[in-house]
């Protein structure tokens, strides 16, 4: 009976929180019990069968990627995510970041700090600025601030690139309904992107999405085309490549959840009751971890066949991806045989074209988290077409040298550990690549 | 009559036990008084909202098919005969104030396995007719519910993101960001 | 709770039923709304995006099924599937029935006479017998006897090709559940089968469900190569070649609704009342004809939302097919081109062992019903491992001309209509293939 009061919750704002405050522990004052959950992504320990929070090292699980991201920072590190408290410390001890200039953009996605200092310097000052010079006024993993408004609580969009990204598209983030914001919250960063520079428009390392003709990975092929983009020149076959980062929100549009208005807050951060509290669990983690309050108040069925059926699902898209690596790994190689051969860029140019296809079609899945999960047929679809691109460039590679009077296979070098690979592809680095033609 | 004074049991026991007893009468009788034990003996749905947790089973029933033809109490308990009924009502009524009381309750809530049949025997008990004709009857592994899952609405329990019940308030945006 | 059920069963019937009776008016009378909804499957006008009940001709609107068929039967006469009451019919009238002499076996799964006839003259015998001898016996279209005793109406397993691929994945049918039952009377005929002839067991044409290694495309394949089978040889690659049929139990099995405890008559056989009375809708057909009483009973979307869904899905699927079925086309005519450059047998193994693989993946998928709605990612998975071994076939092949001094990409015979394609495999058959290499 008691109980029933502690259910309807009073207004219970002890202080009020100022606009930007970057601080968690200052709006924890007055949830805590939203604050305590959130603390909780510090832990670094957990494991699931594919993800969890904990310093997976992908290099060292997959060799591959150090050929695949060869002569970009990825296949120096690339670890797996952990909780949002890490951001701060994640993002600085990466080697990814350049001494002693690195884009301020970096930032955008990792703390609390970002709308007071875009508020404060101009966003387009923001993302020109120096990381290394911003660092001092970042302090504050992600946070409260970042999802909140500190006034009312509700939801919010504070990440301009969002924004304009719903802009770009036609659509209008202001009417987006409730149940939407609770994944477009997310959406502020875990999503592909690029950094803009176009001196026309005033803009350098600007962060943008890159869906103006829609989020899937036709429509960001399309995009990225148009444009000519190319994040960095692969080491080894020396295609322009397109990076895919993180394009949860994308990929989770395409599934089943989405569809029927699932949010990824309904998985990630589902309600927990305390007492007589309920309230919204801020650990943000892989809900196979907390399979209780986040699939089966939906799914009536056990946890186990829940944890089953979404290990087998991932396993599909673990296989799928690993041929597909090995397909892309190859037609990167059989590339820079043909370049051994005499190949001219314009005889490889149909080839490269395929390949930088391929490749982006299979980051796309492979950079998504939870292992073609949040939809698994559109995974399984883009691997399958990725190798298909990825075997195709090697017909036309074969045919190629044919022309040029060499009948072997190329034989490749070793890539089955990360040092090998790493070896490898340094050799490409530093333009003395291994003979692959008899 | 001596084993309704303990007269076998040492003096020590017989203090402590009948001492035990006032204490475990008098807290039922705190029990009766804050569960409102009365309104157990009705059959109204208003009786299980006596506890909160029981929300959101009452709105999704509220909103559910039987909302305005079945009470929890025609699906929740036998109603082969009176006994029955009562003997249910009585153990499955003080698991769940034990629990409760305790502050032992799941965050999701599940039919019991001795549940399953009793509301099951009762969907027959009043579409019996309806089904004479198909062979569900007889079909204990399958409950009616694995298809009609609409009986207490799409998404249930005391965590569930019950967006229905909550307050649709419109998104906002940061005013330097709009330009 | 049994008893009652029973009890109340046989007062409905009116004249008992004899066994084996085939005649499904004779149980009708017994049964009017199950035997008039049964009825109704002799309509054959309606239309879904990719199936309903309609001689769609399958070679007409996808004329690369001719090549992939090449030199069998499917490429001279393949229709979509209309409803049980035409099953006689319709494998009368299919050219590929062969004349005077076909395998007995092919009437297995077509009419309710056939238990009977089994009964009658033995198992083996009936397979062995010569199809147009058993013709004047044949004459009910599937039907009540197929499913069900007709003393106590129980469903029940009439063809003994299923009771003995149970055997020998050493499984009891015996112990299946009442829901299992209510999927595994369709195992009955709508699964992958092909016929065994073994003197040593004294079997002709004896029907035989390749599941000892499971039912997965992989088990499958590992069965068959086990034993080196295949249904014929391939007109243009000369690639040994196993024709996979409706495998709609299999498929089915790997998916969600499987996993949850769905069985085939829920979606095809969904309940209907008729004044307050429920029965079993024998009407079997599209479930999307009828989304009310068949999904939308477990899915509370609206119906045009449940649609959509599907159609998505099937599209996706589609699309990955036509990609896989392009890929398998070129593949034969590679294939082709190199034995014009005078490769050997033994030179082609490899590719052709790749090519075998790669139309039996991909058959798995397409000779499945329902276009990949049954188990959307499975489908997409194995569309996608058959493109990818498809074009590996084609990289072999590029690097075999090489070494016959032949440089260019084979120019393939035109297949973009039936007629063209028809001529083109024509010519393959007869010895006198087009010239496709410079
Ligand atoms: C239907 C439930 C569901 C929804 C909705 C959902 N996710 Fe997930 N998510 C999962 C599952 C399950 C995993 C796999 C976790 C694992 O493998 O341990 C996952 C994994 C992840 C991971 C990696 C976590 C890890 O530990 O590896 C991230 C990040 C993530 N999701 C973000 C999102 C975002 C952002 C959205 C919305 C755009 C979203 N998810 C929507 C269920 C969901
Ligand atoms: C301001 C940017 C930002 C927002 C907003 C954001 N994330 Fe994250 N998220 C990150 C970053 C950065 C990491 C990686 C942190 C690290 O590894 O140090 C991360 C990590 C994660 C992880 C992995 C943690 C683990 O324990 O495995 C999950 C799951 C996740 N986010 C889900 C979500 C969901 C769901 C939302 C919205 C409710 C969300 N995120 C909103 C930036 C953000
Ligand atoms: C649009 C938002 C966004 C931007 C911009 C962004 N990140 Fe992240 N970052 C994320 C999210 C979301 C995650 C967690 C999900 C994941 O790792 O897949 C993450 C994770 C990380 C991690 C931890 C995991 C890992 O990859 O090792 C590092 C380090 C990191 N980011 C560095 C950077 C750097 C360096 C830049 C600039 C080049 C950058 N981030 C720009 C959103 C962003
Ligand atoms: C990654 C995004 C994110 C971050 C970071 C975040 N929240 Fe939330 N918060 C949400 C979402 C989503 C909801 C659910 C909102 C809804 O459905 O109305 C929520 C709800 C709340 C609520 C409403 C009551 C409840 O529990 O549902 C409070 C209070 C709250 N958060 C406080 C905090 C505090 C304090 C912090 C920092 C310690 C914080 N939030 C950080 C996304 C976030
Ligand atoms: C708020 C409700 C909700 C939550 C929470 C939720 N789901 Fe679902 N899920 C659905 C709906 C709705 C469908 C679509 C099918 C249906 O209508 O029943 C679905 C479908 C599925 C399917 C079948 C689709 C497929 O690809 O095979 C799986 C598996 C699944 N969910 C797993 C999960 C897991 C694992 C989680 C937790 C991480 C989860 N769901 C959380 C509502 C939810
Ligand atoms: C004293 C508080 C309280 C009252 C009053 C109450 N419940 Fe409950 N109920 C609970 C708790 C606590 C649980 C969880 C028990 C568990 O999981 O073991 C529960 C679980 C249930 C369950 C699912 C578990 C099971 O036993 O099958 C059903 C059904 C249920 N209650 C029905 C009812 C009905 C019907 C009424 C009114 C006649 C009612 N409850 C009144 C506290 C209460
Ligand atoms: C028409 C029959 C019917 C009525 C009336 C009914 N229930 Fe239920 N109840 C069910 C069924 C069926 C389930 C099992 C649902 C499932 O497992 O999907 C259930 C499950 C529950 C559960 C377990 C939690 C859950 O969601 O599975 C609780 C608690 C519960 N009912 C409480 C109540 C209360 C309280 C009332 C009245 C306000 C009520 N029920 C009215 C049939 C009914
Ligand atoms: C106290 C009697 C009673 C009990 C117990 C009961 N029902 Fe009903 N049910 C009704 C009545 C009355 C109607 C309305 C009938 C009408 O309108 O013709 C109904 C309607 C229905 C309907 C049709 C409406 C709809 O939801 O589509 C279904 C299905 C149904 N019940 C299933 C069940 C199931 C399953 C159970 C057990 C979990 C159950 N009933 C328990 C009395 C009951
Ligand atoms: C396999 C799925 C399934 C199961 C299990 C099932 N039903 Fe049904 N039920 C249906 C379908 C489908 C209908 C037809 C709905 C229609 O005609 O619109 C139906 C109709 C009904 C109706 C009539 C509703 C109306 O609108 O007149 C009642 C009552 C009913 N069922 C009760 C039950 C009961 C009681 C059980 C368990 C003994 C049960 N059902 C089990 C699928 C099922
Ligand atoms: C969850 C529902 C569901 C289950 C279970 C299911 N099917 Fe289907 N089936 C469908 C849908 C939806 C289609 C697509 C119909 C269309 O495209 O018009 C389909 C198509 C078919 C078709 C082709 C019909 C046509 O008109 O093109 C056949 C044959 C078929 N299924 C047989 C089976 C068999 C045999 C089983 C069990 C082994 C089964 N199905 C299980 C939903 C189901
Ligand atoms: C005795 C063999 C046999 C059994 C048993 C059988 N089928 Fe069929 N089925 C066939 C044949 C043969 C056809 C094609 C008939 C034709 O096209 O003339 C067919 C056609 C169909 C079609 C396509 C009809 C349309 O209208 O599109 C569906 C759907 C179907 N079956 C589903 C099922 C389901 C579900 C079951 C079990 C409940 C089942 N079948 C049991 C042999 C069988
Ligand atoms: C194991 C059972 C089985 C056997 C044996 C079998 N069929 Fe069928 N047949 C089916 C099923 C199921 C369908 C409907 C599903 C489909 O067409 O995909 C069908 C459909 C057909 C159809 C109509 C659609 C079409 O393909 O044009 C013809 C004609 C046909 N079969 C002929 C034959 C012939 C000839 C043989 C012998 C070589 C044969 N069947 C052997 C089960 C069988
Ligand atoms: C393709 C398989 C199949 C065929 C052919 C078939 N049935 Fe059925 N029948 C079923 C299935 C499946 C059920 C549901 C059984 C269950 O769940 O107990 C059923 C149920 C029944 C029932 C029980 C009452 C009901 O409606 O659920 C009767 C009576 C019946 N069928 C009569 C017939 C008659 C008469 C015919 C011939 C005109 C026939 N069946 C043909 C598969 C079939
Ligand atoms: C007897 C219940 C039942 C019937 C009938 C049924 N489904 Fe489902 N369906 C489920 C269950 C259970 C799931 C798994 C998710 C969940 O637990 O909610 C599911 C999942 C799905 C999903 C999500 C999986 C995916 O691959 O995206 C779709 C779509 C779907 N069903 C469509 C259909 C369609 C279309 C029909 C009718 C042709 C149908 N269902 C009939 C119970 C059913
Ligand atoms: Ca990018
Ligand atoms: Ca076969």
């Amino acid at each position: 009976q008691e109980r029933n009061a502690e259910a309807q919750r009073p207004s219970l704002v002890l202080q009020p929180i100022a606009e930007w405050e970057p601080d968690n522990a200052k709006w924890g004052a007055n949830y805590p019990r939203e604050y305590e959950s959130y603390a909780r992504t510090a832990l670094d320990t957990t494991k699931t069968k594919f993800g969890g929070a904990f310093p997976r090292d992908y290099l060292d699980e997959f060799p591959q990627l150090v050929v695949l991201f060869a002569g970009y920072g990825f296949s120096k590190d690339y670890l797996q995510a952990r909780g949002h408290a890490h951001a701060i410390e994640d993002a600085t001890n990466t080697k990814r970041i350049k001494v002693p200039v690195n884009a301020g953009t970096c930032w955008t996605c990792k703390s609390t700090d970002v709308p007071r200092m875009m508020a404060k310097i101009g966003v387009k000052e923001f993302y020109a600025a120096n990381w290394h010079d911003l660092k001092k006024d970042i302090t504050h993993p992600i946070g409260c601030q970042d999802c909140h408004d500190p006034a009312t609580m509700r939801l919010r969009i504070t990440r301009p690139a969002l924004r304009e990204a719903f802009q770009a598209m036609g659509r209008d983030i202001d009417k987006a309904t409730h149940q939407e914001m609770r994944s477009l919250v997310c959406a502020q960063c875990h999503v592909e992107y690029y950094f803009k520079t176009d001196p026309a428009e005033g803009k350098k390392n600007y962060l943008t999405f890159p869906w103006a003709n829609g989020t899937t990975v036709e429509a960001m092929l399309e995009y990225y085309d148009a444009m000519d983009f190319a994040d960095w020149t692969h080491a080894v076959s020396k295609t322009p490549i397109i990076k895919a980062q993180h394009p949860d929100y994308e990929v989770y549009s395409t599934g089943i959840h989405a569809y029927r208005g699932v949010s990824c807050a309904d998985c990630h951060m589902p309600y927990r009751t305390e007492g007589g509290v309920k309230f919204t669990d801020h650990h943000v983690r892989s809900p196979l971890l907390n399979i209780a309050n986040s699939c089966a108040v939906c799914h009536r069925w056990s946890e186990n066949d829940i944890k089953t059926r979404v290990e087998a699902i991932q396993t599909k898209v673990a296989n799928a991806r690993k041929a597909t690596e090995t397909a892309v790994v190859q037609a990167h190689f059989d590339v820079a045989a043909a370049m051994e051969a005499g190949a001219t860029d314009d005889e490889l140019a149909p080839a490269r074209k395929l390949l930088r296809h391929a490749q982006f079609r299979w980051d796309y899945v492979a950079a998504n988290n939870g292992m073609g999960f949040h939809s698994p047929q559109e995974c399984t679809r883009i691997l399958g077409e990725a190798a298909n691109e990825a075997q195709q460039v090697r017909i036309l590679i074969a045919r190629l040298l044919a022309t040029k009077g060499k009948t072997a296979a190329p034989s490749h070098p070793d890539w089955s550990t990360r040092d090998k690979a790493w070896a490898a592809v340094q050799a490409f680095v530093k333009g003395q690549p291994p003979k692959m033609l008899p | 009559m001596a084993w309704l004074t303990l007269a076998p049991l040492a003096r020590g026991w017989r203090i402590a036990t009948f001492g035990g007893l006032a204490v475990a009468l008098g807290m039922a009788i705190v029990v009766a008084r804050i569960s409102n034990a009365a309104s157990y003996l009705t059959d109204a749905p208003e009786t299980c909202m006596n506890c909160h947790v029981m929300t959101d089973a009452y709105a999704s029933w509220q909103r559910g098919s039987h909302g305005h033809v079945a009470v929890c109490i025609d699906c929740h308990v036998p109603h082969s005969n009176p006994v029955a009924k009562n003997a249910f009502k009585a153990q499955d009524g003080l698991r769940h104030s034990w629990v409760y009381l305790t502050r032992q309750e799941p965050q999701v809530f599940r039919l019991s396995k001795g549940a399953v049949p009793v509301v099951q025997g009762n969907c027959l008990r009043c579409h019996a007719d309806q089904i004479a004709m198909v062979r569900l009857a007889a079909s204990s592994e399958r409950p009616c519910w694995d298809c009609h899952s609409n009986i207490h609405g799409e998404a249930r329990s005391l965590s569930a993101s019950s967006q229905t019940l909550r307050p649709q308030l419109p998104a906002t945006g940061l005013p330097w960001m709009k330009r």
